[in-house]
């Protein structure tokens, strides 16, 4: 049972405002329709990610953290928003939007999303030890969020992004509640979305091919009656 | 690091890196069947070491192999070489029909020995993150396996598996995380003990209740898509429709285990943690629930491989239900059920598949005959429909002996339930299967001769474990069914 | 009545059982020796189902042993089975007496078979061999088993080869949709068996009949066991509303068949009904009894009057044989009501009937489906409406069907007159019960016994003279050829065991008693002079077959030489009296339809029937009657509708929409979420 | 069994022979009489016997050996009843063996056989008699055994002397339940014997025949055993009625001595003669009904039956 040493002023309140921001970016997402814009929103959230990495890790003092806030760097923000752009440049996507139905009621769904994930992480954050513990319920209403974000576009792309953006709330958990998953699991689950995310490149250019469009609608084939 | 295990882990992977570099050469196939056979032979030594020395934990702990895990990685190689045997004069024949090109070959077989790999690592590692890490990369794997034939209809399937399991497997990262957060307190956050199985299972008893009964749900929910069970099955039937045979029998004889062999895995640390109630009953409905539903979806079916997909679900819905029941009796059940529907449902893949190249079609009503054109197909197919639907004396009645018999003593209420679901499912699939055997016939016969050892080498093997189990089998069985509680 | 001790003391000796055994695992090597040459009529058909016929004799003799000398159980362990749960074997009086049946009717079955399979009979010679004699020892099994495992095993496996055998001419449309239903069906009576024995197992692993034995149930789990029971065992047995199978799989299956699953399948279900109700449970409960009594009373009603209107011979008789079963079973339900109300000499004397009417419709069911095969070969025809005349070309064969048919008609002196005798005597006795309002309606029950019987010779009568009697209905039937010698052999074996049985019922008696002692503790009194039965006092009721037969043949004898005495021999052939119609044809004999009509008039509700009669006018007029079941349309018909609809219902979950299977998968995580909250 | 009473055996048996066609003709005069018919002479069936027996049988050609056999057995049947039913005496050895049932399993026996026989010819009409004949047998034969189940009930006995014995002995036991049974025994009888109203013995119009029809074929020899045998079938149903309804006069097993027997045979007489009177009236009084309302007529008798058991069942009960 490990006590923190260096506690660092202000350390939790700004995690808190990052946590905010999260959550933020999580409706933002959740209402945007263009799907160059949720390309953007992923790389801040990736961005708010390496921060709140990095100040975990200061306060912590833990040396993996630091790699892993690189990490989080590298791949959330720079390497995946890059794919992305190359792919919808490539699909010719870029003026692709979303045919969003009725905003302020997935807007309402989301806030009672919300407030669900805090109860439910109520209980758990004040065992944790962290100082991080009351972001957990942000976490999970950030995956919450994203599940929903995900259930709600038609478009391939997108959905895509709401997968990923699933991912930055696992981080995120992993990173408040316990300081983040060992390195090698982190390694681990790094180069799975890596290839992830590669292969849906690839089915992005056969879907194209095949339907000549990444509207979701085609793929509704495989049905029972 | 124990050698066998080490040979196990690294065979596969270095037949993806020789068929990757191979390509598509004449004998890739045999390549192939080769690096499946050689994994065999590890897989077979390492089961000897533990017959002869018991349980085995290698690696700094990161892998184990104990009485639950070690007939799996025996049945994942076995079905893996027999399949990788299967595959080489079908996929012949597939290339022939001009349905893959040479280059996707390469494709298939690199991902084909890749897939055996992340599933003997998951089988094998102690690591729950490796576990997930494992996991993960068996679905990479085997997307690109399933839109093999870049048909709309093969990629659209490959789209859903992807997403579907890809969220699935979210949750269950989350789930890890919270285990990994409530071990934390126990076994300290530095280095990955507080991921390695045995040491949760030491202290599974004083794990935070509340925090555990979270993580079983994500974890459930995350594997649970893996396993199939409804209503999270719908990637299954799709993908095991569109992809190439191979690739759906593994699937379904190998796959749906592990990812099972995962929830259960989470299964024994959570009721150590909140106590068996919950775990059991929420693992009863959901059995109960995929297996009627199942049964349903079996009774409209006209495609052959959905038809035996959804009767994966039925099966894995039994098995489910078996281990929500608990018990010496039904765990050791559930495990025998395990081993044989990966057996028997494996084979009928295999002479499914040769029917339908056959006939040119997936249709049930377009497929005829079979016994008067080819009887070792027809034969295949009708045993082993008639094996799965739980006739002795095949091993399946046998496991489905022993659950019926136990949940009728324990929970009567179920009974209803199981006999419809029984029952259906008995007429769904044995009505659809009698005319494709018997009766006249219009099939053409196949550029190249089937390879349908495979098929009767499982049936006899399900055939033995209906009559007479092996000790050491059954040794590990109890011991499983014991430490599953 | 404590007869759980009395049986389950073993005894040390188990050389019977170990012979059984053998005699089985001989019969299943002969199937297996027939893959050597498949395709070889010599091999498979005339060597090897004649070596069965003997292997069947040496069980019929070592059952007969068992049951006159030693008697005492004998258990044995095989090395098989589940790791818990090996093979438990048993060999009591109750298994040796259905041995016996098996081995006795087998052996009758496989030595005209030996004889009737020709080439080209659908399926390879040799895959029918493999199927028949695993068909047959499964059934050995059946009867050995001694633990639930074994016991389903054996019991599905029967189910398994006969439906191998039903569908040998797998190409005809119909014969596959009745192999679908009649293993569906099993399979369903199976799963019932199986929850029943679900009820009755002692959890962990104690599957053995022994534990069931001794384990006590609570009266509610006691009658769901119960009602597990009779309708896994109905199903196989045919009783209504589990019938439905039957007449379309007898039929379909090659006559051999037929006889196999008429005679012997059905008593394997008969077997497991008394296994369970009488020692397992140890009867219990009245209502039980009364029932069952309803039950088979109905069903034997139900199958009489359909077996009078068919127009196929052989689904007349799998309509008989329904009849049968249903006597039998009232049997075994009054047998039931005795030994609940604690009158065991009573219910030795029903369960005496229910045990001896198993035998006898083994023999002569089996004898006349043999003879329906033998006509079968001979004129190729089937529908009763093509038949007639036969006892001119094939007396063997019409005279060995004579005799069959006397005996299922139940008349005197032959062995279906002596079960249905006792059954009605144990009828007679239902008024010292216990019970009043059972005592109001158990006569209507013999009533409709008594109805039942008659309408029994009446269907019998239809069946033997459209058949055999009359004028050949088809030019193709004057060249009909009679059976060949082996075939006479088995059809010969049969009805002598008929006849022996029906003059010499002490005989039948006394091969039951020892069962029924063990069961009921008690059995019927065997006292009194050769051929003399008077099961409970010889001033009540007595009945002796032999002086009976040796009455009406001396009188006829006597007759007979009075008559050539004091008249004369002489006699002149002439044509038949045509009423002064010249223009007789021999089809304007009364055919099946016509002689089904009363029966159609009378038990009209029972039918739904689609009639076309010709109008006086019709330049082709054309008289077309079709029976339907009502049950069908009544309650299978539904229960298909319904799982079709239902079928169609869940195909909305899979609407292949990606967005709504991740709301599936969303909604169940919030609601598990909730649910652990 | 002592020879002495086999002796008493063979004397009923052949008086039953020889009684049989005398009570045949007793009802012919009867009839005759109520239908201001000059009568025939009592022995005018003995005389048709005798001339039958003279002529030469005329067999058709595809007649098998069961048509030939079949009268025998008829014949043989109906002796076997004969010797069973205790008409004259009750101390008889073949009646120990063969008890009611047995003796309704005989009469099936006969009637099968017959049944058999008229279809073997392969003539519309010994078809359509021998169906009619089943059809009144398969409703007949449960209500006779009714009537059986009732007196069982009553004596405690389906042998027929140790009924008898007992009734005589103590008539107390006769309850109410006798009458319904004892009505129903008449309606059986007359189906069972081809009389009005369900067949008319003396009918030559084929399509109305039942009885008749299935004799159509047989001459000389066969059909004189024929006709015998439905005589003897009648004077057993009849005898039947004695013992179970008014047994008095039949000399029982305990009472000995010379003059036992003529008593009873007077008895015997005396109750044959009153017996063809009733049977005669009803006839006369009731007219033939259509086939297809047979059935009506016989259920109502197998009913009356049930019913018997039912009240005797509730009087005991109560």
């Amino acid at each position: 049972m490990r006590t923190l040493e260096r506690p660092f002023p202000g350390t939790d309140t700004a995690l808190n405002i990052l946590a905010a921001c999260l959550l933020l970016i999580s409706f933002a997402m959740l209402s945007r329709r263009r799907t160059q814009r949720l390309v953007t929103l992923l790389a801040w959230q990736g961005m708010v990610l390496f921060v709140s990495t990095l100040l975990v890790a200061h306060s912590s003092g833990r040396v993996e953290m630091y790699y892993s806030a690189a990490l989080t760097l590298l791949l959330k923000v720079i390497v995946l928003p890059l794919i992305l752009h190359y792919l919808i440049n490539r699909l010719g996507a870029q003026w692709d939007t979303e045919t969003l139905v009725n905003i302020p009621a997935v807007m309402l769904a989301g806030l009672v999303l919300v407030i669900f994930a805090f109860g439910l992480a109520q209980p758990v954050s004040v065992l944790a030890t962290t100082i991080t513990r009351h972001t957990l319920g942000i976490a999970l209403a950030v995956i919450l969020l994203s599940f929903l974000m995900m259930i709600t576009r038609r478009k391939a792309i997108t959905q895509v992004i709401g997968f990923l953006a699933m991912e930055n709330g696992l981080f995120f958990a992993a990173t408040s509640t316990t300081y983040g998953m060992p390195m090698i699991i982190e390694l681990g689950i790094a180069l799975d979305v890596l290839v992830g995310v590669f292969i849906l490149g690839i089915f992005f250019f056969q879907i194209r091919e095949q339907f000549d469009s990444l509207d979701l609608h085609h793929l509704e084939a495989l049905k029972e009656d | 690091m124990v050698i066998e295990v080490l040979l196990v882990l690294t065979l596969p992977v270095a037949g993806a890196a020789v068929l990757a570099v191979l390509g598509a050469r004449r004998r890739a196939a045999t390549v192939n069947t080769a690096f499946s056979f050689a994994t065999l032979l590890a897989a077979a030594a390492l089961v000897v070491r533990v017959i002869r020395h018991g349980p085995v934990i290698t690696g700094h702990e990161q892998f184990f192999v104990d009485s639950f895990n070690v007939f799996l990685v025996a049945l994942t190689a076995f079905v893996g070489f027999t399949t990788a045997l299967f595959s080489r004069p079908y996929m012949r024949i597939e290339q022939h029909h001009g349905r893959v090109s040479r280059r996707r070959l390469r494709l298939y077989h690199s991902m084909y020995q890749l897939f055996m790999g992340a599933m003997l690592m998951a089988l094998l590692t102690n690591n729950i993150g490796l576990l997930w890490v494992a996991m993960e990369a068996a679905t990479l794997s085997t997307v690109l396996l399933v839109s093999l034939y870049r048909t709309r209809a093969s990629l659209e399937a490959a789209w859903k598996y992807f997403i579907l399991c890809g969220v699935g497997i979210a949750q269950a990262l989350f789930g890890t995380i919270l285990l990994y957060f409530a071990a934390g307190k126990q076994l300290g956050n530095q280095g990955t003990t507080a991921l390695l199985w045995t040491h949760l299972d030491a202290v599974k008893n004083h794990l935070e209740p509340r925090v555990l009964g979270l993580a079983f749900v994500f974890l459930l929910v995350g594997y649970g898509t893996k396993v199939g069970l409804a209503p999270l099955h719908n990637w299954l039937p799709d993908a095991h429709a569109e992809g190439p045979t191979p690739v759906s029998a593994v699937l379904s004889g190998l796959l749906l285990n592990v990812a099972l062999y995962a929830v259960i895995r989470f299964k024994v640390l959570v009721a150590g943690a909140i106590g068996a109630a919950l775990p059991s009953h929420i693992l009863m409905a959901f059995g109960l629930f995929s297996a009627l539903l199942a049964a349903f979806f079996l009774w409209r079916q006209r495609d052959i491989k959905r038809l035996f997909a959804y009767s994966s679900i039925e099966h894995m819905g039994i098995i489910t239900f078996a281990f929500g029941i608990g018990g010496a009796v039904a765990n050791f059940a559930a495990l025998l059920h395990m081993t044989v529907h990966s057996l028997t449902k494996s084979s009928i893949f295999f002479s499914a598949g040769h029917a339908s190249q056959k006939a040119g079609t997936q249709q049930m009503d377009d497929i005829r005959g079979l016994m008067t054109v080819s009887p070792t197909i027809g034969w295949g197919l009708l045993l082993g429909s008639l094996a799965i639907l739980g006739l002795p004396p095949f091993g399946v009645f046998a496991s489905e002996f022993l659950i019926l018999t136990t949940a009728m003593r324990l929970h009567p209420w179920a009974t209803p339930v199981l006999l419809l679901t029984l029952g259906i499912a008995f007429a769904a699939i044995f009505r659809r299967a009698q005319p494709m055997v018997f009766g006249e016939t219009n099939a053409k016969r196949l550029p190249h001769s089937p390879a349908l050892l495979p098929v009767f080498i499982h049936l006899g093997l399900v055939l033995l474990l209906g009559l007479y189990i092996p000790p050491a089998l059954a040794h590990w069985f109890r011991a499983a069914a014991r430490l599953i509680g | 009545m404590n007869t759980a001790n009395a049986l389950a003391t073993a005894a040390t000796t188990t050389l019977p059982l170990r012979m059984a055994l053998t005699w089985v695992l001989a019969i299943l090597a002969l199937g297996v020796a027939g893959l050597a040459r498949p395709n070889s009529i010599r091999l498979v058909a005339r060597t090897l189902f004649a070596v069965g016929a003997l292997a069947c004799l040496g069980l019929a003799v070592l059952a007969l042993g068992f049951l006159l000398r030693s008697q005492t159980p004998e258990v044995l362990i095989l090395p098989l089975g589940l790791p818990d749960l090996p093979f438990h074997v048993r060999l009591d009086t109750l298994s040796a007496f259905f041995l016996l049946v098996l081995g006795l009717v087998g052996a009758g079955i496989s030595s005209f078979s030996a004889g009737y399979f020709r080439a080209g009979e659908g399926t390879a010679p040799g895959l029918m061999g493999l199927h028949y004699h695993v068909f047959l020892a499964s059934m050995g099994l059946v009867m050995l088993a001694n633990d639930a495992y074994l016991f389903m095993v054996a019991w599905e496996t029967m189910a398994l080869s006969s439906f191998f055998l039903v569908v040998t001419q797998h190409r005809r449309g119909e014969i596959r949709k009745a192999g679908f239903l009649y293993l569906l069906m099993a399979h369903l009576g199976a799963l019932c068996i199986l929850f029943c024995f679900g009820l009755l197992h002692g959890g962990h692993w104690q599957f053995t009949f022994d534990a069931m034995r001794a384990a006590r149930l609570a009266p509610a789990a006691a009658s769901w066991t119960f009602v597990l029971a009779l309708a896994g065992f109905g199903a196989k047995a045919g009783l209504v509303p589990f019938h439905v199978w039957l007449p379309e799989a007898h039929p379909a299956a090659p006559s051999p068949v037929s006889a196999m699953m008429s005679g012997l399948m059905l008593s394997t279900a008969a077997y497991g009904m008394v296994r369970v109700t009488f020692d397992l449970l140890q009867g219990r409960f009245w209502q039980w009894g009364l029932a069952m009594l309803a039950v088979g009373l109905f069903s034997a009603l139900y199958g009489a009057i359909f077996a009078g209107v068919q127009t196929d011979m052989k689904r007349l008789l799998a309509y008989s044989s329904i009849e049968n079963m249903g006597i039998v079973f009232s049997a075994l339900g009054l047998a039931l009501l005795f030994a609940s109300s604690n009158m065991p000499l009573l219910a030795a004397l029903a369960l005496t009937a229910a045990l001896i009417h198993t035998l006898n419709h083994a023999l002569f069911k089996s004898l006349l489906f043999l003879a329906t095969g033998s006509v079968m070969h001979a004129t190729r025809q089937r529908s009763l409406g093509k038949l007639g005349g036969l006892i001119g070309r094939m007396p063997w064969v019409a005279g060995l069907a004579l005799l069959g048919t006397l005996a299922i008609a139940g008349l005197p002196p032959l062995n279906g007159f002596v079960s249905e005798w006792l059954l009605l005597q144990s009828f007679l006795f239902t008024a010292s019960l216990p019970h009043a309002f059972i005592n109001m309606l158990v006569p209507l029950g013999a009533a409709v016994l008594a109805l039942t019987l008659a309408l029994a010779a009446y269907v019998m009568v239809k069946f033997y003279g459209i058949v055999f009697l009359g004028q050949p209905r088809e030019s193709s039937l004057l060249e009909a050829h009679d059976a060949n010698w082996v075939e006479r052999a088995g059809l010969g074996w049969l009805g002598l065991a008929c006849l022996l049985i029906g003059i010499m019922p002490q005989l039948a008696l006394r091969l039951a008693a020892p069962v029924t002692a063990g069961l009921v503790g008690a059995s019927v009194s065997l006292d009194g002079a050769f051929g003399w039965i008077a099961p409970v006092a010889a001033q009540q009721a007595a009945y002796n077959g032999l002086v009976l037969f040796v009455g009406i043949l001396a009188i006829f004898g006597v007759t007979f030489l009075l008559v050539r005495l004091l008249a004369h021999g002489r006699l002149r052939r002439a044509a038949a009296w045509d009423c002064g119609y010249r223009w007789q044809t021999p089809r304007m004999q009364d055919s099946a339809e016509g002689f089904g009509q009363p029966i159609r008039h009378i038990f009209g509700p029972f039918f739904r029937m689609r009639r076309h009669l010709p109008a006086p006018e019709d330049p082709a007029p054309r008289y077309e009657v079709v029976i339907e079941d009502r049950l069908w349309r009544l309650f299978y018909a539904p229960l298909g509708r319904a799982v079709d609809w239902l079928a169609d219902a869940v195909g909305v979950l899979q609407s292949g929409r990606l967005s709504i299977y991740l709301l599936f998968s969303f909604a169940t995580l919030l609601l598990l979420l909730v649910f652990v909250l | 069994m002592t020879p002495a009473a086999l002796l008493r055996q063979l004397a009923q048996i052949i008086l039953a022979l020889a009684l049989a066609p005398l009570f045949a003709g007793w009802i012919a005069q009867c009839r005759a009489w109520l239908q201001n018919r000059s009568a025939p002479p009592l022995t005018q069936p003995y005389r048709m016997l005798r001339k039958l027996f003279a002529k030469e049988v005329v067999l058709a050609d595809n007649a098998s050996p069961l048509f030939r056999a079949t009268p025998y057995v008829l014949f043989g049947t109906m002796v076997l009843a004969a010797a069973i039913i205790p008409s004259l005496l009750t101390d008889l050895p073949f009646a120990r063996v063969v008890d009611a049932i047995a003796l309704i399993g005989a009469f099936a026996t006969a009637r099968v056989f017959l049944s058999l026989a008229a279809m073997d010819i392969g003539t519309a009409f010994g078809t359509l008699g021998a169906r009619r004949e089943m059809m009144i047998g398969f409703l007949a034969e449960p209500a006779l055994l009714m009537v059986f189940f009732n007196a069982f009930l009553l004596f405690g006995s389906t042998a027929f002397p140790n009924l008898v014995e007992r009734y005589t002995r103590h008539p107390s036991l006769l309850d109410p339940s006798v009458l319904f049974s004892a009505i129903a025994f008449v309606m059986v009888l007359l189906a069972e014997n081809a009389r009005i109203p369900i067949d008319n013995p003396a009918t030559h119009l084929e399509l109305t025949m039942v009885h008749e029809a299935m004799l159509l074929e047989y001459s000389a020899r066969h059909l004189a055993l024929a006709e015998w045998a439905s005589s003897l079938k009648l004077y057993n149903y009849v005898c039947i009625g004695f013992a179970l309804f008014l047994p008095w006069g039949i000399a029982s097993s305990t009472q000995h001595g010379l003059w036992v027997l003529p008593v009873s045979l007077a008895a015997l007489v005396c109750k044959l003669l009153l017996a063809g009177g009733v049977l005669v009236t009803i006839e006369t009084l009731s007219a033939k009904l259509r086939v297809f309302r047979a059935p009506e007529f016989l259920a109502m008798a197998f009913l009356l039956a049930v019913l018997g058991l039912l009240v005797h069942l509730l009087l005991g009960a109560a």
